[in-house]
């Protein structure tokens, strides 16, 4: 029995919904906290969805604006897909922190303040000419405004640690002050510190104690007479887990290497928001996985290149800049056509722009952003827990058909999180490789062996008697040596495109949300997916007619794409760029699109779906 | 991971000979580099099937075309990072890098000092020509201050890469020079190149007929080639010239040209060669650069080190003999799941 | 009076156009004698365009089909485009060449064969099973076979050179035989062997008898008893050179340095085609134009925006692979809005490709090809004298506007030639800076400074008070100071968008040659623009109903091009690259094009459109 | 071409502070190498305009924003390249280059290997950290072989670089190291750098307090840093230790670290100092890796070459005496004109 049950004088209120903002300074453990009250609301059985926000990768300076970090969690006990559009509360741990966020909490939101920290100087820096929590600046939320600090040093006076250690616990007593507010257990976050700390009982202990003191302090103060219950979601039956879209996609990846029984490298430059697919996979050297940290990107790509052409499953992950340094190396690839898998988890641009935002600004780099016609197959994960069946599906269709594959994710997803629903290992798709074996007469590494497929054979180095050269230079479609002539560089030209186009026969049909016509279809891609979803629900809940179409593949798109788009009245595209899609859908279909760009490093929120929505069609 | 598995038929040169058409000038020293390497390998007795050629672009890049091996003709510079890759992915193969002084030294710099770092079994071909050949005669990274060329028609202004003290410089566990032209040797460091085990870097300076010809005639012609070539041989004293009569001599921490005919010094006065010598490497590698010294050809410097690609897999075997074999059905379920009925 | 006047007997025959394609082994100096005619002919006064076309960048074994090289001219007396449709003569050095290009030669043409060379080793090299110059396979051409080596060596035997040597002037009694038949002067041929070979007389003798006894065979032989006479072009009044595109676009830089009295830096690293800009350019030192060979393309790019940040007129070329290296570093440049000129000669791709053909498949790449929302000016020249004026005008919006400019030449503009008006140095417009000349008070760096150009100042190191600090992160409006603030981002982005609009205001707007409404409206860009012209021109000759508009400016297109192209029923956009444009038209205007894609390393030529327009609207 | 303008006011450090608030972490080593750089500009007497600093990305590539003077904050690795720019537009500017071991070894290797050999006259600070600052803890290039970090959880696998040797080997002309928290001696080194004309490469040992904290413990800390510092002093025999009671000899061509307490070596036997001794400088840098010898520190190397840059400016000027200054309109009408009337 989980401790928060036996609290007696409760006072419950049944929600379904709630989104709740930690923010804090850079050295507050926000992450932590936040990642905490997921993991519990996850295997309390929640849906959620989380985002995580953090300001630059160098540490500004403590109490400064440019220094919040935050988090952010939306948990439900119906089906959600965002982390929510604006906070029902907001934990500031210092002045700047509810500078920074106070603009996005909704009216009559709670705000829980740690008065500890809105000293002088700290609100100096944040920019507030007086204390906010003492005037009547914030008299339409409720505030509770709590000396966390003198709390847990009074809770962990016992165990004798120095002030700065027990500072350092304030998050924790937060935490459990948020538990309390939404009747969670504290176990898992016990188990956790127990791990974690495994060499230092004493913090442990003063962790432990801080929750509970925020927990207590919950259930006795009168600030807080109620708290809220959100009960279990309902989800189809299965095992679940809460996680994050790189660690997805790393388990794709992993899991793409299992079903496809080649050796697997992952070849990586570290970059802000790709790097932890790197870390993540290099922990799994008991799978075999080589992970290679390159000199750079070209190197990453190449050498991906290298164990390709020498029988693995390569793989290469970065960013934008990163992708851009890479995109000679991508035509290589192509005219070779090994299989490859090329990431991308896009962030803020141009040049180093803002790294640590999100945006889906490289659609355009990895549709056509290449010198000479070098066609590639794109997809893009629109969930965290999607990232998983993207890598996998990339995988699959590099090997089977001897491409290489972009996927595209992007800072929102690579970092928030979502429960994940794990599959069943022996139910996903086996794939089927073009190794050749030995050598038949007259073998041509170039010849495609799969005209379905548009595949060649791959012929690696080390089988008697199929020893081959191939390059960069045009090939001739059969022998695959250097061949100047002008209708064979015409045909492979052609043979190209049509590698891309037959992709289109595996890929499902696009088949609308909603009504299969309307008046308006909401057209997505990628991560904006919860968004849109919510959106449109939310709409269509008021009896507008909008459906909702979101693709996962970008290039080829699916075949009957043309005829669901022209079954609505109107188009919108919502994006975090400046109308990228929407440029390849008017070119494709010739169809009037409109255009919903936000390009400020922030996700869509279902509101701002749901209201264009509204302002194109007016409310129902 | 090398498997000398016995090759069944004696192999010959025939056997590495491509069915392309060869296409390099008429005079190139590319040619002689070419048919070195088809005579070394028969030596090795392995499988043909187990070589990979892979090369970057440039005239001495089209080599992988004209070995009847595995070939892989890559991007400008790239060359050694594919080749990494290669050898990652299956460290059964005999991986060999052909490339040029600008393919290697100009756009590969930073993959080709990142392989010799990493110390990966490959073995690299670098084939000096002191010139671009293949866009038609610009200069290279190897070429001489003040040098014409295409896209310096008053002068080249850079000072030139000394090859082997960037390699030394770079950590490289094997640095070798020969020359198109003298095929024996060539084919002896060729040999050398393919036992050692870690990255081979092998300088060939190689005579570029049409944009820079004649560029290492000194070295080449009787009779001042023996006055400008210092054979090195492991463990023997640094001997050169016609008669053999001249010598390197050690004269604290800097070399000295001495004159054994003088009477003032013999033989037991010159240095010895020493290839694991990291200190007499870096002299030897200066040497090659400074005004009256002869050029050493041979292993300038060998070091037996762990190769990158055994580490990798020996760290992968060590993680499944710790942690077993990974499951991905537990990976998959790892931290903290529920179950929805 | 030049020696051909001299000559009595010669019956003449007036023709206003004619194409001749040299064609033999790389080692027979057909681009010489291709040259020398193109020389002659200009200042003869002909008009006329050249093709030059090598086989690849190695020297392929002598007598076989891949070491053939060519040059084809073609000169007239009428305005022409291009360097023609069909060769009237081909002069076959060696079997090889006559097989390579005998399927070009034109019913009834002329074959000048060189019986030398048609030995039973070179036959077989080539793939003749037999002698064609023998059995009646050639019956439906003129055949004139001539044993040139022979020739040669009787005319040249008093000079005493080594057999070796006389076989060197061979091409030379090939050029003074078409010198006959064209009715061409000798001397300024003359007086190039007298500058190339000043130090050896007897190779200019040598040469020179070659040349005249080519001529007096023509002369004197029965199997040429015509000889055709072009009279001189009517051209607009000036002074005129022969000049090839990548000569030419390096001028326009020069000019352009001189134009805006900046200092100049070319920074390249050797790729080709576009490795002559640098070797040209490097031969002005006296110009005080530094060039520096990099040691890649990401280093000159990244040198180029250093002496741009520093205040030099910047300027890196290259070809596609090239391009694909410099993207990353193209978005430095975009972000931090300095002036940076990039040429990208094109070539054909994926990656390697077929390097010495031409293409125009890099459209793509330099129009949206980078990461983050990285618009840019993309400007193409059209033929290669165009290529100053485009060279020019990209340096002047660099500078003026503050932003990075794409130049797009290609293989064929940059290795062809035509005749060039030499504009008066003058008459090019000046270029206004940005620099600052001294800080005033509160000198803002990244503020706009003049709203109609979009364009900050350029405040460059070396001023006392202007020191500041930019780079690739997102910057703030005005101060150029870091920013992570949502709202300046989304003004950021929408700015550099805005300073490529703006563009579109002094550019010239779009007129359609021919009519300004119609059946069929021919659209094109860069290199096709002398077969579109001669197409069109020949379909309008027949009474068809077709246009032509021609674009220089793709980024961004011409205000009015939507309504130019309204006004015809049909438009068809004619591209070496798979509809690169056609997607941007499609996009921007919703319109169908007619797709016409070459892709085979060859440039069109006028018959293929006028067929295409035929196929299209059918013959008038 | 340098213009040592006197400044009219006498310059403070407070002159070299911009207004950015300085974002490294707390105890980051960055705060210390920005204050002696700001102590060291002064003493130039310089007009502060006239400096230039570029960097590519990374902690240490923040530092720009941070001086008073221009700055350019560019991309990954490029620093080196960038600068080599505004080296060449204009050769008046004192040009700084900040980066990491990340940003100049790794994805700049072969921009920093090409400025070395070219020898523009840039200053390089080389905040060498063993460690990937900004991204939050992956190994570097330099980052000693089995660290666990981020990116190999089961520690590294990859040998590092020893960066003043790779410097030598890419023939630069100017190499010293100095360390963030010895602030006397690194504004001495700072100033040197400033003072040598030709790149200078000045690797400075810098702590990374978030991910690779205490690296350079051992010569930093009392009493053991004096066995392990071995500060070079031009002309100076090599002493260290607490009381100096250690030297350098060299045995041949091989050092060998003596006691000077034992009676068996005197001062006399050590080997001198000569910044100018190439053959010495690579003992120097060999000997920074080798286990039980202390670790050089101040200027390893120096010679003085040509600037690229002059020579470039050389080379115009030249061409403009032979060839006279460049006339446009001569220029297009070079070679075969026509006039059509
Ligand atoms: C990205 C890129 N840049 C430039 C080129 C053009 N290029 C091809 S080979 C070469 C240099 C060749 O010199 P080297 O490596 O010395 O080989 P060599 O021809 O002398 O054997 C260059 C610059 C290219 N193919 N790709
Ligand atoms: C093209 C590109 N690749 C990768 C990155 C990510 N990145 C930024 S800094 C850095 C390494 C920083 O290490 P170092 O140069 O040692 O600097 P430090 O932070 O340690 O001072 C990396 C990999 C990037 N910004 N751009
Ligand atoms: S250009 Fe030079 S290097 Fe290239 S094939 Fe010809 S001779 Fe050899
Ligand atoms: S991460 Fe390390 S190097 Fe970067 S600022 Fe913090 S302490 Fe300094
Ligand atoms: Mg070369
Ligand atoms: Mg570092």
């Amino acid at each position: 029995m989980s401790e928060t049950t036996k609290s007696p004088k409760k006072q419950t209120e049944q929600v379904s919904q709630v989104t709740i903002r930690f923010a804090g300074d850079s050295g507050d453990g926000m992450q932590l906290t936040g990642n905490q009250f997921s993991d519990t609301s996850a295997i309390f059985g929640n849906d959620l969805a989380t985002l995580p926000d953090y300001p630059s990768e160098i540490r500004a300076p403590a109490g400064s604006l440019a220094g919040v970090s935050s988090y952010q969690i939306q948990f439900a006990s119906v089906e959600i897909h965002t982390p929510g559009d604006e906070p029902d509360v907001l934990v500031a741990m210092n002045p700047a922190a509810l500078k920074v966020h106070l603009p996005d909490l909704r009216a009559q939101g709670t705000i829980i303040a740690n008065t500890a920290n809105f000293n002088k100087r700290n609100l100096q820096l944040a920019g507030w000419d007086e204390n906010p929590l003492e005037g009547d600046m914030l008299k339409d939320y409720r505030v509770i405004a709590v000396d966390m600090h003198a709390l847990v040093v009074d809770a962990l006076k016992d165990i004798g640690l120095p002030a700065k250690i027990m500072a350092r616990s304030t998050n924790m007593f937060a935490l459990g002050l948020l538990y309390w507010m939404y009747d969670r257990p504290m176990d898992s976050t016990f188990a956790f510190l127990e791990d974690k700390f495994q060499k230092r009982p004493e913090i442990i202990e003063a962790n432990k104690k801080a929750v509970r003191a925020g927990y207590h302090f919950g259930e006795t103060t009168e600030l807080t007479s109620v708290s809220y219950v959100v009960t279990k979601a309902k989800k189809p039956a299965g095992t679940y887990r809460n996680i994050m879209g790189n660690h997805a996609l790393a388990l794709g990846l992993v899991a793409a290497g299992k079903g496809s029984d080649l050796p697997f490298i992952y070849a990586g430059y570290p970059i802000t928001p790709a790097s932890d697919i790197l870390h993540i996979l290099a922990g799994y050297k008991n799978f075999r996985i080589i992970t290679f940290q390159a000199e750079d990107e070209i190197a990453a790509v190449t050498a991906a290149i290298g164990a390709a052409y020498a029988g693995a499953l390569a793989v290469t992950g970065t960013s934008g800049p990163g992708m851009a340094l890479k995109s000679e190396a991508l035509g290589l690839a192509v005219s070779a056509e090994l299989p490859l898998v090329v990431v991308n988890v896009q962030r803020g641009g141009p040049s180093t722009g803002m790294p640590t935002k999100t945006e889906q600004a490289d659609l355009s780099q990895a549709m056509i952003g290449r010198n000479g016609e070098t066609p590639m197959v794109v997809l893009a994960a629109s969930t965290p827990a999607d990232c998983f069946d993207t890598a996998y599906e990339a995988c699959q269709i590099a090997i089977e058909h001897m491409v290489p594959v972009i996927v595209l994710s992007d800072s929102y997803l690579g970092n928030g999180s979502e429960p994940w629903r794990i599959p069943d290992v022996n139910g996903l798709p086996k794939i089927k490789n073009r190794l050749v074996k030995e050598a038949g007469d007259k073998f041509q590494p170039f010849a495609i062996v799969d005209e379905k497929y548009m595949a060649r054979s791959w012929a690696i180095p080390g089988i008697p008697g199929l020893e081959h050269r191939i390059g960069g230079l045009e090939k001739d479609s059969l022998t695959g040596n250097v061949s100047g002539d002008f209708l064979n560089h015409e045909h492979m030209v052609d043979r190209r495109q049509k590698k891309i186009d037959v992709v289109a026969d595996r890929i499902p049909l696009a088949k609308a949300y909603g009504d299969e016509s309307g008046d308006l279809l909401v057209l997505g891609w990628g991560s904006t997916y919860g968004a849109i979803r919510s959106g449109v629900d939310r709409a269509r809940a008021k009896g507008v007619s909008v459906s909702h179409v979101h693709l996962k593949h970008l290039n080829p798109f699916p075949r009957n794409l043309g005829e669901v788009l022209v079954k609505f009245s109107r188009i919108l595209i919502p994006e975090m760029n400046k109308g990228q899609l929407a440029r390849f859908i008017r070119a494709e279909y010739l169809i009037d699109v409109l255009c919903y760009s936000k390009i400020d490093g922030r996700p869509f929120v279902p509101s701002q779906i749901e209201n264009k929505i509204a302002e194109i069609l007016g409310d129902a | 991971m090398t498997t000398n598995v016995a090759v069944s038929h004696k192999q010959s040169r025939k056997d590495y000979v491509s069915d392309q058409v060869v296409r390099w000038c008429p005079g190139c020293g590319d040619y002689s580099i070419l048919s070195q390497v088809q005579k070394a390998f028969p030596e090795f007795g392995r499988p043909k099937e187990e070589f990979v050629f892979v090369s970057g672009i440039g005239c001495s890049s089209r080599f992988p075309y004209y070995m009847n091996t595995n070939g892989f003709h890559t991007i400008h510079g790239r060359a050694t990072a594919v080749a990494t890759g290669v050898k990652l992915a299956n460290p059964d193969l005999s991986v060999w890098v052909a490339t040029g002084d600008g393919d290697s030294l100009s756009i590969g710099g930073n993959h080709l000092i990142h392989l010799l770092r990493r110390n990966l079994d490959i073995n690299i071909l670098l084939f000096n020509n002191r010139i671009y050949g293949l866009t038609k005669g610009q200069y290279s990274p190897t070429s001489e201050m003040g040098k014409f060329t295409k896209s310096t028609p008053f002068g080249t202004l850079e000072r030139p890469f000394n090859p082997a003290a960037f390699a030394l410089g770079a950590a490289s566990t094997f640095i070798a020079r020969s020359l198109d032209m003298e095929g024996k040797h060539l084919q002896e460091m060729i040999t050398a190149s393919y036992r050692h085990r870690g990255t081979s870097f092998l300088e060939i300076y190689q005579n570029c007929r049409i944009f820079n010809d004649n560029a290492f005639i000194d070295l080449l012609e009787k009779p001042q080639k023996f006055e400008n070539q210092l054979i090195l041989e492991h463990y023997r004293p640094m001997l050169f010239g016609a008669n053999k009569s001249k010598g390197i001599r050690m004269d604290g921490h800097r070399p000295q040209v001495v004159d054994l005919d003088g009477g003032r010094y013999s033989v037991n006065d010159l240095v010895i060669h020493d290839k694991h010598d990291k200190m007499l490497a870096n002299v030897l590698c200066e040497l090659t650069y400074m005004p009256d010294f002869p050029t050493p050809l041979g292993i300038i410097y060998e070091d037996n080190q762990d190769t990158y690609e055994d580490q990798v897999h020996k760290q992968m075997d060590q993680a499944v003999a710790q942690l077993g074999e990974g499951d991905l059905e537990q990976l998959l379920h790892d931290g903290h799941t529920w179950e929805v009925q």
